[in-house]
């Protein structure tokens, strides 16, 4: 009997196999499918975070042989770190589900592409074996590409071409450390708990082993300077497409981060934590300050991207160089936390600004103007989610760069400067709700309509769980603190 | 439910209601913030008992939230709930005509829940988030008529601004609980040595931008884009003042530098706005500069060592500014406008507002027996009883002098001048929103023992200061009666109008470098594209270059190699192209090339 | 005699095959040549199966039967019969289309002896054996190009060919053995040892198609029926690989051999990719994805001796190879050879669509599918030897890869509006190849155990 | 010395013929080439004490480029006429190729006459050919049996690329005649009587 991770993990894809099988079904029937399977995957993972975690180590582990003869094997399990992405994946796969619900171009490849996403996330955020880790990670990018390539806007061939290569030229060199870690433990085996207990490379063999891993990491995540390929694959992707691929598939850098780059090779990682450290400050505010020049909504949003993650950075960084584990873990917490509001709010930015798309054809900030009085629902949700990115209390980034700052001033108090970035993104968010929202309103989109059911549906689970993030974190922090406290390395 | 949240929560709770109903917008927002007002009365009662309350409730790990009630929060909890409440039932005449009234009633209460959090907040992160909260209410209540001209660019910058400053606070919060290990703020407040300097200034950065201290001054006149009850909670016991609690709040901890900072920050100030208001020629904008002017005064007196004078000031500086705006907004109705020039004799028409609006206008400028004399009279006896006496002293001086005559002027300006008196809608609600207001005006200097007993602090007595500073206070208002504001500014005149802004103020400083930064980031942004893009047709061209030498193999050496060949399969040419040859004589040039290494390396070693 | 006979019994088989099909021909019965092709494949590759796990070698040490023979016989066998029913659609009917099926046979007759040689004489008549029959193949349809491409095929070979048997004489000159197993002799010679090198590099890698030995290898491709370039860049390609670890296996390091297969591994999947990225045909492109891939494959032979995963890893990805190189020439008999032939498939033919993309994604090494495997086995082996900067130069041709075959994937997928179906004759062999090596790309990926497991020595 | 001295005659004469082979225009003087390059090997394979190889080089070779001219005229369209046509213009060559091949005759006999060095003399019984022949049938009787496959493989590929029935010509298919049978060939017809009315 597959236990409750193996079937979340895997529900998606029979799903996605079901979608397949009914060739001949009306799109409806398809959508239906898919919101009821994400829908079921959501309920596996609010059954998981309901088993919650242990205070070592993994809890709800399954194994069971796959290629023994190479120590490989389909492990999964969570900790700290990951349970709350899974919800963040299954939660915003569900809500997308919702969202698209209305796409009737090639509805069948449109859902398969999407439940096929979604258990290349979840196994992403679940495998405990690096070969399956490689595997779900490598899914995620086929998906997504032919989910750009097929669904998206103008130039979309272009981005989806260069958003692959990227990722591929990203992804390749984690190959080139797994395998070198997968030498260099003893026995060889594949297991990343054993990875992580006892880090296989030491000394000089390991810092190899990171920049690897950090290079992957980094176009993934994305950070200065591998992130050109975001906003391009963003501009171009359909919103669905832009809410996975920055609400779940840059956590995977992130995450990767942590869980290969800084748990697997921890002695490099602290020699080149500074380096790190700056990697994130710089990309943090060049995020920021890229954002700040851009017209465009979904460029807009797609740079501060950029910039929270490179909080995220700074949160790890700062967790290898910190000597205290109580700094290591506000430092980790916060990251991990940042990471499922980035997913939140960015996620509902990304649904308003294709909500927009679909009314205005054009996401120019410049072409609105006043809609706050013609769309009120639309414009204040809007209002909302800008004011959860630029890290207003009470909304869901607050206590998470709150918690990263702090760590980094008891740590690298020069670094703190990053915090720079919050007034810049208050900025830009501001001037993007005044073009957009404020003003006199346009005789041209006068007749434009507010947000349906549909729309509400998709938004307000995401709203509602900002506000519930920013104000009570503690049910989501509990849960990493467990992990981050027990941290040893 | 403890007094302390419900203090926070029945505003907070109303707001969602207001929303949700959309009925009866503004006796729900009454009943929000009576019910608040009981909470917090009841909290300053029970601390004049000695009875504290606290409420620690849970936050991050380790660092849990609290909300405290001590004699001070719970007297300016108190203090906010009151005139919150005053001002509540002035908006609900105000606001009478405005469709978007749930709206305005719920922010309104948002903010002040905020307000009450940061008041009562006994540690730093919820003190933080509710110094955040208010910055955002009042984003949202200064761009209320956000379809109207420059209401969006004055709540972008009334924003901006704040949390610009507001990253001192953020990194002073970082120090303190870096070094205390806990975020109470009582217990930070044992801080010493540099991080308390360093803690201190950034406190004051944060302070200074909140409460529109010079040169962060600038956003509160243009934040006069929104309704006026936004404007009189503004000013007077919410955001604005937040600044000044700030500093109340952690005078304790403040090393002698940061002191003299603050004293001088405050002097120059009151100096600074009240040229600024002396100058203004709208009615709203100058009493925003005077809320600077007095904000200043109150800093001098927190760095002059004696916060409980800043308090008492604070007091009864917000009773007053709120009378002020109220009945700046009476005024506003009646002409709809708020420039001084529209305004003459605007108070004629209606004498009984006028008389509130005047008491108050006396009050603030210091006449006695009004609140403002008592408060303003201990401000200035800190400054001289302080070790920096002659800069202190001088400038809060200075300051009196100023607000006396601003406040003269606008007198003389409402009064004189034919009437045009119009009917406005919601004059009763107004009125006694208003006349409470004046009423607390008038006669809070009563209570100002009181509070000295609550805190068990005792103020330095100076009779010098009394004289001082009621000669300057008259003085004022006769220099503001009797000679127009043009012939005392002089030369400074211009400047003062343009709010005293060096070289373009925030925006050459912040904005436009901000501004460039982005648009360098765009430029980068553009080349990495642009070089990602050709790397990808660099290859192209190599995969082109590659298959053509492939189709036809390699010119230049291979080729003379090969020439020969080709001319001997020239007969072969019905069945073969002769480029076989070519090939093979690359395969061979390519195998030389590969194995003559090898070879030279096996020979050497 | 007997022992080492019983040994051989798939080569015998396949060889019984090849004459039997050979003979139904010649009664013109090419229907019973067909069936007996594949029954007598069929026999030979169940035949094979017994062997597993031995480890001798027959006729005095001139063959071996070792993993690699075996696998060999296991994966060219099926990928053979493959070919066959490729080769039965495409030249059904045609005059004397039993000789296609025997020459298949033998053609892979001569890779499986490649495959196994311990001899120096088997190696050179491994490819004797090989090639003759691929000239015959590719020359099949007597047109003006198909001729040309054998000609070619055909000069190249013998040029290659006389170099490998001139260097072979060193060997022998050296050892006083055509045996490889007394390679290990040349150790006090090692010029002598790399002057044979030299030549076995230059005959196998002729075979293989090798940069810069490769030349031949798209206009054969090209101007060859498709199920035969199919067949051409699958068997003799392995074969020859296969040789060349056999070879290297007992060669002194001290030679230099594996400096030199890795820089030749850099040439050839640089090149490769390189000249695929500005390729518009599919043929050719795939010509020259094959060129490429060889150049994986000696990233296993570098390692050979060197790291236990060497084996391994070339078998696996020899599997993976046959299977995703032949689904993606059915596909492109289904289509047609040019990329415009290909565009708008994938929406016209989904089924089919999906199983191109996934035949390239494979061949790029993207998990699960059974390249990513047989690649990652590849890169784990060669950095296990030390070339740690041979895997990365193979990780950055991945992402070249990548570029190359998205070209063909591209097309597919475009045109929003065209919902013109393409009228493609149906052919339910080729169908039926492309299913199989579909079902195979996908199923190695993920129960790659079962290929690993059968491998008789495990890691350890 | 002198053994010495013939070998790099003969290599030289086989280097240069072999380079011939693939340089002359002319297909017929690059098969005389060969002849001669073939020749000059089995004269080196004497050298050596090799009389069976070298025997079975000429034989078999000699014979072998025959039937590879005749192939290469078959395939490569060769007009036969032209080349008939030339007879005359080839006998330098001819004539050249000859000569020499009668020189190395000489000088391999002439070894004998000058009594040079001569190899190592093997013990009495010993024969060239049963020693190969035992090598081809114990250790190399795999290999051997390869290459009886590849020459197999040479037939049947020589077959299929020439041997075609073409579409336009008639022509009786021996197999089928034989396949035939009676009740194929006649068919009986059951007819009803016809009557007369």
């Amino acid at each position: 009997m597959p236990s409750l991770v193996s079937i979340t993990l895997f529900l998606p894809l029979l799903g996605a196999l079901l979608v397949m099988a009914l060739r001949k079904a009306p799109a409806q029937v398809v959508h239906s499918i898919g919101i009821v399977v994400s829908g079921l995957t959501l309920t596996g993972a609010v059954l998981m975070w309901s088993r919650g975690v242990n205070e070592t180590g993994f809890a709800q582990l399954e194994q069971f042989d796959w290629m023994p003869a190479i120590g490989a094997a389909y492990r999964v399990g969570v900790d700290g770190i990951s349970l709350p992405l899974v919800l963040l994946s299954a939660l915003l796969f569900f809500v997308t589900f919702i969202y698209s619900a209305k796409v009737r171009e090639r509805s069948h490849a449109y859902v398969v592409l999407l439940l096929l996403l979604e258990t290349a996330a979840i196994g992403t955020f679940t495998a405990l074996d690096a070969i399956l880790f490689y595997v779900f990670f490598e899914v995620s990018l086929v998906s997504m590409y032919f989910m750009i390539a097929g669904w998206g806007h103008e130039d979309r061939q272009r981005a989806a071409l260069m958003f692959f290569l990227y990722t591929l030229l990203g992804s390749l060199p984690l190959l080139l450390a797994i395998l070198g870690l997968y030498l260099g433990s003893d026995p060889h085996t594949f297991d990343m708990r054993v990875w992580i207990d006892k880090p296989p490379l030491t000394g000089t063999a390991a810092m190899p082993a990171l920049v690897a891993m950090l290079f992957t990491f980094a176009v993934k995540t994305p950070v200065f300077p591998f992130h050109t390929w975001l906003p391009a694959a963003h501009v171009q992707a359909p919103a669905a497409g832009s809410v996975i691929l920055a609400g779940v598939m840059l956590k995977f850098g992130t995450y990767g981060l942590i869980r290969f780059a800084l748990q697997m090779t921890p002695g490099a990682f602290r020699d080149a934590g500074i380096a790190i450290l700056v990697l994130g400050v710089v990309s943090a505010l060049y995020g920021a300050f890229a954002a700040l020049a851009q017209s465009d909504l979904k460029r807009l949003i797609a740079y501060t991207s950029v910039n929270h993650m490179g909080y995220i950075i700074v949160g790890v960084a700062i967790a290898a160089l910190a000597l205290d584990p109580a700094i290591r873990a506000t430092a980790l917490d916060g990251s991990v936390l940042q990471m499922v509001s980035h997913g939140l709010v960015t996620g509902a930015l990304f649904f308003l600004v294709g909500m927009l798309q679909d009314r205005a054809r054009t996401r120019e900030m410049d072409r609105f103007g006043g809609l706050l009085k013609v769309t009120p629902l639309l414009g204040w949700s809007f209002v909302l989610a800008a004011f959860a990115s630029l890290g207003l209390p009470g909304l869901a980034h607050f206590p998470a760069e709150f918690q990263i700052f702090l760590a980094t001033l008891r740590v690298e108090p020069v670094a703190d400067v990053v915090i720079l970035g919050i007034v810049i993104t208050a900025g830009l968010y501001l001037k993007a709700i005044s073009r957009v929202f404020l003003g006199e309103p346009r005789e041209q989109w006068a007749g434009m309509a507010d947000l349906n059911v549909r729309e509400v549906l998709a938004l307000g689970p995401l709203l509602i769980l900002i506000i519930a993030l920013g104000i009570a974190p503690a049910w989501v922090l509990d849960i990493i603190h467990q992990t981050t406290a027990a941290l040893r390395f | 439910m403890s007094l302390i949240a419900s203090a926070i929560l029945a505003p907070l709770s109303a707001a969602p209601l207001i929303l949700l109903l959309r009925r009866l917008p503004a006796a729900l927002a009454l009943l929000g913030a009576g019910v608040g007002l009981l909470a917090s009365l009841g909290l300053l009662v029970d601390a004049s008992h000695g009875i504290g309350d606290a409420l620690i409730l849970p936050g991050l790990p380790d660092l849990p939230l609290r909300l405290v009630a001590t004699p001070l929060t719970a007297l300016l909890s108190s203090l906010v709930a009151v005139i919150s409440s005053l001002v509540l039932v002035y908006a609900t005449g105000y606001m009478k005509q405005d469709s978007e009234k749930p709206r305005f009633f719920a922010i309104m209460l948002f903010f002040v829940s905020a307000m009450q959090t940061l008041v009562l907040a006994g540690d730093w992160i919820l003190l933080l988030a509710a110094w955040e909260l208010i910055g955002l209410a009042s984003y949202l209540l200064i761009g209320f008529w956000y379809r109207r001209p420059g209401v969006r660019s004055a709540a972008t910058r009334a924003f901006l601004v704040t949390r610009s400053a507001d990253l001192g606070l953020y990194i002073a919060v970082f120090i303190l609980i870096a070094g205390a290990g806990s975020s109470d703020i009582a217990t930070t407040l044992d801080t010493g040595g540099r991080a308390a300097v360093a803690a201190g200034l950034l406190l004051l950065i944060a302070a200074m931008g909140k409460s529109a201290q010079t040169p962060l001054h600038d956003w509160l006149q243009r934040a006069m884009a929104g309704p006026t009850p936004v404007s009189a909670l503004l000013h007077s016991a919410t955001l604005v003042a937040a600044g000044a609690i700030l500093l109340i709040r952690t005078a304790p901890m403040l090393p002698p530098e940061v002191l003299l900072a603050i004293g001088i920050v405050g002097g120059i100030t009151s100096v600074v706005t009240g040229l600024i208001a002396l100058g203004e020629p709208d009615l709203k904008r100058l009493l925003a500069a005077s809320t600077s002017s007095q904000y200043g005064l109150m800093l001098v007196a927190v760095g002059a060592g004696v916060p409980l004078a800043a308090l008492l000031h604070l007091i009864a500086h917000a009773a007053i500014k709120s009378s002020l705006f109220l009945g700046a907004g009476v005024f506003q109705h009646s002409r709809d406008s708020t420039a001084l020039t529209e305004l003459a004799g605007a108070g004629r028409d209606r004498p009984r507002i006028f008389a509130g609006f005047a008491l108050a206008a006396l009050a603030l400028a210091g006449i006695p027996p009004l609140s403002g004399f008592y408060s303003k009279d201990a401000v200035i006896a800190a400054a001289l009883a302080s070790t920096k006496a002659p800069i202190l002293a001088s400038l809060a001086l200075a300051g009196t002098l100023l607000t006396g005559a601003y406040m003269a002027r606008t007198l003389r300006v409402l009064w004189r001048g034919s009437g045009k008196r119009r009917d406005i809608a919601g004059l009763g609600w107004m009125g006694a929103g208003l006349a409470g207001l004046v009423i607390l005006a008038i006669f809070l200097g009563a209570a100002f023992p009181a509070v000295e007993r609550l805190l068990s602090v005792r103020l330095p007595e100076n009779t010098l200061a009394q004289v001082l500073g009621l000669s300057a206070a008259l003085g004022g208002l006769a220099l503001g009666w009797l000679i127009p504001a043009r012939r005392l500014l002089g030369p400074l005149l211009p400047w003062a109008q343009q709010g005293f802004a060096l070289a373009g103020g925030l925006d050459t400083w912040m904005v436009r470098p901000a501004l460039a930064v982005a648009r360098g980031c765009e430029q980068l942004e553009r080349q990495l594209y642009a070089g990602v893009l050709a790397v990808g047709r660099l290859g192209l061209g190599i995969g082109q270059a590659v298959r053509r030498s492939d189709d036809r193999v390699i010119d230049g050496l291979i080729f003379s190699l090969a020439r020969a060949t080709v001319n001997l399969g020239h007969r072969a040419r019905t069945l073969q192209s002769g480029l076989i040859h070519r090939e093979l004589a690359v395969t061979a040039v390519g195998t030389v090339l590969i194995f003559v290494p090898l070879f030279i390396a096996l020979l050497i070693f | 005699m007997a022992r080492d006979l019983a040994f051989l019994i798939p080569e015998i088989m396949v060889l019984l095959t090849a004459i039997l099909a050979l003979a139904a021909e010649m009664l013109r019965l090419p229907r019973t040549a067909l069936m007996v092709t594949l029954a007598g494949l069929l026999l030979a590759t169940g035949l094979s199966m017994p062997l597993l796990g031995a480890h001798t070698s027959v006729f005095s040490g001139t063959f071996r039967i070792d993993t690699l023979s075996i696998w060999a016989k296991l994966i060219l066998l099926p990928a053979t019969l493959l070919s066959v029913l490729l080769a039965r659609a495409e030249l059904g009917g045609s005059d004397r289309e039993g000789t296609v099926y025997s020459l298949l046979c033998l053609v892979t007759l001569g890779a499986l002896l490649l495959a196994g040689a311990g001899d120096t004489m088997l190696l050179v008549l491994g490819v004797l054996l090989s090639g003759l029959g691929s000239f015959a193949l590719v020359a099949y349809p007597r047109n003006d190009s198909a001729t040309e491409a054998a000609m070619k095929f055909f000069v190249f070979a013998s040029v290659t060919g006389g170099v490998m048997i001139f260097g072979l004489s060193y060997w022998f000159g050296g050892t006083g053995s055509t045996l490889l197993s007394d390679l290990a002799r040349l150790d006090t010679a090692p010029v002598v040892a790399a002057v044979g090198l030299v030549a076995v590099i230059v005959g196998l890698g002729y075979k293989a198609s090798l940069v810069p030995f490769h030349f031949w290898a798209p206009d054969a491709y090209e101007g060859a029926p498709v199920s035969i370039a199919a067949y051409l860049s699958v068997a003799p390609k392995i074969g020859a690989i296969l040789a060349l670890a056999q070879v290297v296996r007992d060669l002194p390091v001290a030679t230099g051999w594996p400096m030199v297969v890795a820089l030749i591994a850099v040439l050839t999947m640089t090149y490769g990719y390189l000249a695929a990225l500005a390729q518009d045909n599919v043929v050719r492109l795939l010509a020259y994805s094959s060129i490429a891939q060889a150049g994986y494959f000696l990233l296993g032979i570098v390692a050979v001796g060197a790291s236990p995963l060497a084996f391994e890893s070339m078998i696996v990805f020899a599997a993976a190879y046959a299977a995703m190189n032949l689904g993606a020439f059915a596909v492109v008999m289904c289509t047609g050879r040019t990329l415009a032939a290909l565009s708008g498939i994938g929406r016209s033919h989904p089924v089919m669509g999906v199983a191109m993309v996934v035949f390239l994604l494979s061949l790029v090494g993207i998990p699960p599918l059974a390249g990513f495997v047989g690649k990652f086995l590849l890169f784990g082996a060669s950095i296990d030897a030390g070339f740690i900067w041979l895997t990365v130069i193979a990780i950055i041709n991945s992402v070249l890869s990548l570029a190359v075959y998205l070209r063909v994937v591209v097309p597919m997928y475009q045109r929003r509006d065209d919902a013109r179906v393409k009228d493609l004759a149906p052919m339910p062999l080729v169908k039926l190849v492309w299913v199989n090596a579909f079902v195979f790309t996908l199923g190695v990926g993920l129960a790659a155990q079962v290929l690993l497991g059968q491998l008789d020595r495990p890691l350890q | 010395m002198f053994e010495a001295v013939l070998f790099y005659i003969f290599a030289t004469v086989l280097v240069v013929s072999a380079v011939a082979i693939i340089t002359v225009r002319n297909p017929v003087h690059a098969v005389l080439c060969m002849v001669l390059c073939f020749f000059t090997t089995a004269g080196l394979w004497l050298l050596l004490r090799a009389e069976f190889l070298a025997i079975a080089l000429v034989l078999v070779y000699v014979g072998a480029v025959m039937v590879l001219f005749l192939f290469v005229v078959m395939m490569l369209d060769v007009n036969v006429e032209q080349l008939r046509a030339g007879i005359w213009k080839n006998l330098p060559l001819a004539l050249v190729v000859g000569g020499i091949m009668i020189f190395e005759m000489v000088a391999l006999l002439a070894r004998q006459v000058f009594g040079g060095l001569a190899p190592r003399e093997a013990g009495p019984g010993y024969s060239n050919t049963k020693e190969l022949g035992m090598l081809l049938y114990t250790d190399y009787a795999y290999p051997l049996e390869v290459a009886a496959v590849i020459l197999l493989v040479a037939i049947i590929a020589a077959i299929a690329l020439t041997l075609r029935r073409r579409k336009d010509t008639r022509r009786p298919a021996p197999a089928e005649q034989i396949r035939a049978r009676r009740e194929e060939r006649v068919r009986l017809v059951a007819m009803p009587a016809e009557k007369d009315e």
